[in-house]
């Protein structure tokens, strides 16, 4: 299939506006004290206003599943990077020597 | 979709190794795509290792975090999302073949790309006056005012602050390595852009053939994506008190 | 040979890519990935001849346990500067860059590579790297040893590292684009009909190692790029001293240098399933299972690396993680040498040059592979680590796998890539060369290592000289069967028998073009309608008569 | 160990073997039994799931074998038993130092005696280095910033060999020693006749006067840092309610580091001592403490043999205990 669709201006207005409110959002929240709660809340913000730009203003809510399947690799072997990783330095010296 | 109205087999833009224009756009834009992922990837080296530190020196990420003028941050993540808007609507445009309006986006995220980087000049200009550039090779880093501080908003003994306060530079490395990675990205993208520029002045895109502006533009919106996670991971570690 | 036996005299085709034009303009500017191709060829075989004197003269300073041939920081850089030479100028190029890149769009019926300026750019790239490696080299070397572990390399070596890491950065991003026109081009410019069932196994594993070059590179990129600002401006990200953790280091290496292991075997995978097929007459045994092993080595190399790492300091929960998906990787190559095996079960198998190699790749690789497994074996592992035996575990996949996969294509495609034949008995002499030479060099360090032998050693215990004497002489049989292609190959350039299009008599696209190919491949863009391998009944006739 | 991790080893080799050989035969037997002729072309097979399943289950099965048995060993080697010999040994470009609690030092050499298991406790003070005794089996790198432990049990008398086996630059080399095994009553012999001027934990405890730690780790209640008897391997609640085990990495963290981890009910006002104490003196006041923690009646080191060790550590101990009551000041200023 062709990745030609794109949305309307409106979309984009839209996303753009979605985008600034999240980065308000972001900073707004980062001053109120939530605990453990402030880098979750904060990420998950971050994750929501990438997913916008990849979903709208890079079209790949309009393009192939391919496109698709290679942004996901992308996150999939980010994941093996770091969680590997951390899973040395997390659990080191849980065993004693 | 809206270039197989014509036929796509003799545009001038046509390279011989591909069948037809569809195949070539299908081709550039999943190549590109690729390569995006090599980027993912070599950010993500660097957010590994900044995740693990961070968890390791918690309380001089925070200090270090909360020693970086926010505004600026704020600033620079609404104009690169601004930029992102442009850009897009100059693919838009692009795609609609409106000449001006290309000239006029791209004009305007080129604009906004260097507010961004002029902003980041000033905040490393900060950075050097304040001491805090990691190593030794421009000036000894001495984070004295961080451990000033940390005595003094947040109550901590002289001795933790100096503690805390010598192991930001650790922070300030994954500072300078990932805005200064950024930034370098940031560079590329306005040369990009002023090859773009170039040839949408010659008229060159039009519905049928697009894709150096398409490709710019997934260029320009995957950076602006490593400012929307570096952003709360470099500024915002946690602001819940202190300045 | 049955095919040259038969009474058909061929002519070169009249113009064809090498013909095309002329000049040293007409080769440095090329877009036909054909003949960069060739620069690469070049280009590696230079290094690997580079390396190669840097392996002479590392097996000759051990010939005597005192080591009087060198000082040992002068042996010191040569093992760095043969292990970096080897892996990033000659192993992760040899099959993807040469042959990957001179027959993998030919067998997807493409007129070229999805992106013919910047596979050229790839090869720029990949020169600037290798000026930079060279630099660095001929300043003074480099002794840090090819994993340039901190805090070793950022902070007490006094060479070139930064110049050296700039080079192997260079070479990676080189490697980076390759992959990219590799996984692009298979996905958007197969051939009518030709469906991903249909696919060759060379693409399906050159495919899978792009995967790796992409995926992994810019790991290693970042890692060097921070190796370099350490050395350079002392940041402390590595530095213990300044609270940096210099096992983070080797994580971050070992992401990208683990899988990497699997970008220089991967391709040869793929050679060898092309050849046991075309000297056997058969279709391969099991095709989905080799082709989809070939992606599991890729997706499972990825969570494997800290098995280099299990007497580094890692937690003893995540060695055991570690070492339990090591086995995981294990077992698609299983899978493939079980099937190599199966498929010349019953078929019509003749053993000319590219089959011996191939048949010595998979009995070295089997070796080579198994005594991974001992590698994996956490508890063993431990007495092993950074011995003899690891050397001669990754020689025996690496040298023993790779390198014969790798003249086994050359042999193979030679005729395709210069439309002449090389002279079969000398080729065949040397491949038995090889084979003995390379079992005498490094069955021996197996033995070495267990009885304990550290790498790297630059003088040793006169207990370990016996073995180290018979390693030696291999080294130079080795020499000898490496040396010998290289000469006839230029001979048969000029006297070689004309091969015309398909000497083997094998299948797929790349044979249906002529020898050697025109600069578009393809006069028409082919129609595949077959699977592949397809050694049927009209091939028996025409073939076997 | 060394006989279980040779058995590991053989069953591997066997394994080895026979795959090679099975591939190696069939490749032979393939190649002569269906070797080219004229008019007996090849016959098409597609492949068979059944021999494909085979395969891969069979590998995986005699694989996850391996895995359980290498991690069955690795477990094994990385809990050295409580009542090993400890040693410590600080590696350093290009030679290795190895300290004896009761004050023997040693340069590239290590001297242990039969039958007992020994736990050499290893730092380095450059870069990583590797600790390597192919006779007993055992290796463990040797990093700048954390202790790592390697333990083995002698059994034949004799000398061994000692490596470094992570590459560590110029005299990679020449960073070997040897380890010398003897008969217990010799090894008694030799450590009598090796002392030092004093013992790590003596020396520890000077140290503990020299940098003026006993100005706040004292066990009166109003002391500004926590009491340091009885603390090694003991659990410590931190401020965040952490419970960590105050084993040797704690110590040197806290010395070295000591706002990382703060006890519950104390303050961060301890400067670092980073660069003031040399690597030979952390593993002193280490020792020290150790020897605090034995004194003060909760042994964490059954120690057995040999007696002239513990012989030589408590007169210091008592000594040090007698300069701890002198050195009792009135408490300072609670912060």
């Amino acid at each position: 299939m062709t990745e030609g669709a794109h949305p309307t201006h409106k979309v984009y207005y839209l996303v753009f506006l979605a985008l600034v409110i999240g980065t308000v959002l972001t900073f707004v929240v980062a001053k109120i004290d939530l605990g453990f709660l402030n880098p979750i809340i904060a990420l998950a913000i971050a994750c929501t206003k990438a997913t916008l730009v990849i979903l709208f203003f890079m079209h790949v809510r309009y393009s192939s599943k391919l496109t698709m399947l290679t942004v996901a690799a992308g996150f999939f072997w980010l994941m093996i990077l770091i969680t590997l990783s951390l899973s040395d330095y997390l659990t080191r010296g849980v065993i004693k020597p | 979709m809206s270039n197989s109205q014509t036929t796509t087999t003799d545009h001038p833009a046509l390279v011989h190794q591909f069948d037809d224009m569809v195949q070539q756009k299908e081709a550039s834009t999943f190549g590109m795509w690729v390569f995006l992922l090599t980027e993912i990837m070599m950010f993500g080296g660097l957010f590994a290792a900044y995740l693990i530190y961070r968890l390791k020196y918690y309380d001089a990420f925070v200090a270090g975090s909360s020693s970086i003028d926010v505004t600026w941050g704020f600033i620079n993540t609404l104009v690169l999302i601004g930029s992102s808007l442009t850009m897009a609507l100059a693919v838009s445009a692009a795609q609609r073949g409106v000449r001006r309006q290309q000239q006029v986006f791209l004009v305007l995220t080129m604009v906004l790309g260097t507010v961004f980087l002029g902003v980041k000049a000033i905040e490393y200009k900060q950075k050097y006056d304040e001491h805090h550039i990691p190593g030794g090779f421009f000036q000894t880093f001495a984070p004295t005012d961080i451990a000033h501080d940390l005595v003094e908003k947040e109550g901590k003994t002289p001795e933790a602050a100096s503690q805390i306060a010598e192991r930001t530079q650790i922070f300030f490395c994954f500072y300078f390595a990932m805005t200064g990675l950024h930034a370098l990205h940031m560079i590329m993208g306005l040369v990009l852009m002023t090859w773009l520029l170039v040839r949408a002045g010659h008229g060159e895109f039009g519905p049928q053939y697009y894709t150096p502006v398409e490709l710019g533009g997934l260029y320009w919106h995957f950076v602006d994506i490593v400012w929307i996670y570096l952003f709360p991971l470099l500024y915002l570690i946690n602001r819940t008190h202190g300045k | 040979m049955s095919s040259t036996t038969q009474p058909v005299t061929h002519v070169m085709p009249a113009r064809h890519y090498l013909n095309d034009n002329y000049g040293i303009r007409s080769w440095l500017l090329t877009k036909d990935h054909k003949r960069i191709a060739i620069l690469y060829l070049f280009s590696i075989t230079f290094f690997f001849f580079i390396g190669g004197i840097f392996a002479s003269l590392i097996r000759l300073h051990l010939l005597t346990p005192g080591g009087e041939l060198f000082q040992a920081d002068t042996y010191n850089k040569l093992f760095t500067m043969h292990g970096v030479n080897m892996i990033f100028f000659f192993l992760i190029p040899s099959v993807p860059a040469v042959l990957g890149n001179f027959i993998l769009p030919i067998m997807l019926g493409a007129k070229d590579l999805a992106f013919p300026k910047i596979n050229l750019l790839s090869w720029y790239i990949f020169m600037g790297g290798a000026t930079f490696a060279l630099i660095a080299m001929v300043s003074g070397g480099v002794d840090t040893g090819w994993t340039f572990y901190t805090p070793l390399s950022s902070g007490y070596v006094k060479t070139n590292v930064i110049t050296m890491a700039v080079g192997i950065l260079f070479a990676g991003f080189s490697s980076i684009f390759t992959g990219l026109n590799f996984i692009v081009t298979t996905h958007r410019m197969r051939a009518p009909g030709l469906t991903w069932g249909r696919l060759p196994l060379m693409v399906w594993a050159n495919y899978a190692a792009s995967l790796i070059m992409i995926l992994g590179t810019p790991v290693l990129a970042i890692t060097l790029i921070l190796l370099a600002l350490e050395r350079g401006f002392h940041i402390g990200i590595f530095d213990p001293k300044l609270g940096g953790d210099p096992v983070l280091f080797q994580h971050m290496f070992w992401f990208y240098s683990h899988p990497a292991v699997y970008i220089m075997i991967l391709p040869g995978m793929g050679v060898i399933s092309e050849i046991v097929t075309c000297f056997s007459r058969k279709r391969v045994f099991g095709y989905s299972f080799i082709a989809f092993s070939s992606i599991a080595i890729a997706v499972f190399g990825f969570v494997v690396w800290a098995h280099h790492m299990f007497v580094a300091g890692i937690s003893v929960y995540s060695a055991m993680v570690f070492s339990l998906l090591s086995y995981a990787v294990a077992i698609p190559s299983a899978v493939k040498v079980f099937n190599w095996t199966a498929t010349m079960y019953k078929g019509s198998v003749s053993l000319d040059t590219p089959m011996l190699y191939a048949l010595g790749f998979i009995g070295l690789f089997t070796v080579g592979g198994l005594t991974g497994l001992f590698l994996a074996a956490l508890g063993l592992d431990v007495h092993i680590h950074d011995t003899y035996f690891v050397i001669a575990h990754f020689h025996y996949v690496m040298v023993g796998g790779m390198v014969m996969a790798y003249l086994g294509g050359l042999h193979f495609w030679w005729p395709k890539i210069t439309g002449k034949l090389y002279p079969e008995a000398a080729a065949k002499l040397a491949a038995l060369i090889t084979f003995i030479g390379f079992n005498l060099t490094f069955f021996p360090q197996f033995i070495l290592g267990y009885m304990g032998m550290p790498r790297r050693y630059a003088t040793y215990a006169p207990e370990f000289q016996v073995l180290n004497v018979f390693s030696t002489a291999g080294a130079s049989i080795l020499a000898v069967g490496f040396i010998l292609p290289a000469i006839y190959f230029v001979w048969s350039l000029k006297y070689g028998e004309v091969a015309g299009p398909n000497p083997w008599g094998a299948t797929g696209l790349e044979w249906q073009t002529s020898s050697p190919p025109p600069t578009h491949n393809f006069y028409q863009t082919p129609v595949v309608t077959e699977e592949p391998y397809y050694y049927g009944t009209e091939e028996e006739v025409r073939v076997v008569q | 160990m060394a006989g279980q991790v040779d058995a590991l080893y053989l069953f591997l080799v066997l394994i080895t073997t026979f795959f090679s050989l099975l591939i190696a035969i069939l490749i032979l037997y393939f190649a002569i039994k269906y070797k080219r002729t004229p008019g007996r072309p090849a016959e098409q097979i597609h492949g068979s799931t059944l021999l494909e399943i085979v395969w891969t289950v069979i590998p995986l099965g005699i694989s996850m074998v391996i895995f359980l048995w290498g991690a069955f060993l690795y477990f094994h080697m990385q809990r050295p038993p409580s009542n090993a010999l400890e040693i410590y040994g600080v590696a350093k470009q290009w030679m290795w130092k190895f300290e004896y609690p009761a004050g023997q030092r040693e340069i590239n050499s290590l001297h242990v005696p039969t039958g007992q298991p020994v736990k050499v406790t290893l730092i380095s003070q450059d870069v990583i280095h590797s600790f390597f005794v192919p006779a007993f089996r055992v290796k463990q790198d040797v990093l700048p910033n954390r202790y790592r432990t390697a333990w083995f049990t002698a059994t034949t008398p004799g000398t061994y060999h000692l490596f470094c086996s992570q590459y560590c630059g110029t005299k990679h080399s020449g960073m070997i020693g040897e380890v010398v095994v003897m008969k217990p009553a010799d090894f008694a012999a030799w450590m009598e006749s090796g002392k030092a001027e004093g013992s790590l934990a003596a020396n520890g405890e000077k140290l503990f006067q020299q940098f003026g730690c006993t100005t706040c780790h004292r066990p009166d209640s109003g002391a500004r840092g926590p009491n340091l008897e009885g603390l090694y391997g003991r659990p410590v609640r931190l401020q965040d309610n952490r419970v960590v085990v105050a084993d040797d990495n704690y110590i040197r963290e806290s010395i070295l580091d000591p706002n990382a981890k703060i006890v519950n009910g104390f303050q961060p006002i301890m400067p670092t001592f980073r660069g003031v104490i040399s690597e030979e003196g952390l593993l002193q006041i280490i020792a020290y403490l150790k020897s605090m923690s034995e004194q003060s009646g909760q042994p964490l080191n059954n120690r057995t043999s040999p007696t002239e060790l513990r012989d030589t550590e408590v007169p210091n101990v008592q000594q040090q205990m007698q300069q701890d009551n002198q050195n009792q000041k009135p408490p300072g200023k609670q912060p």
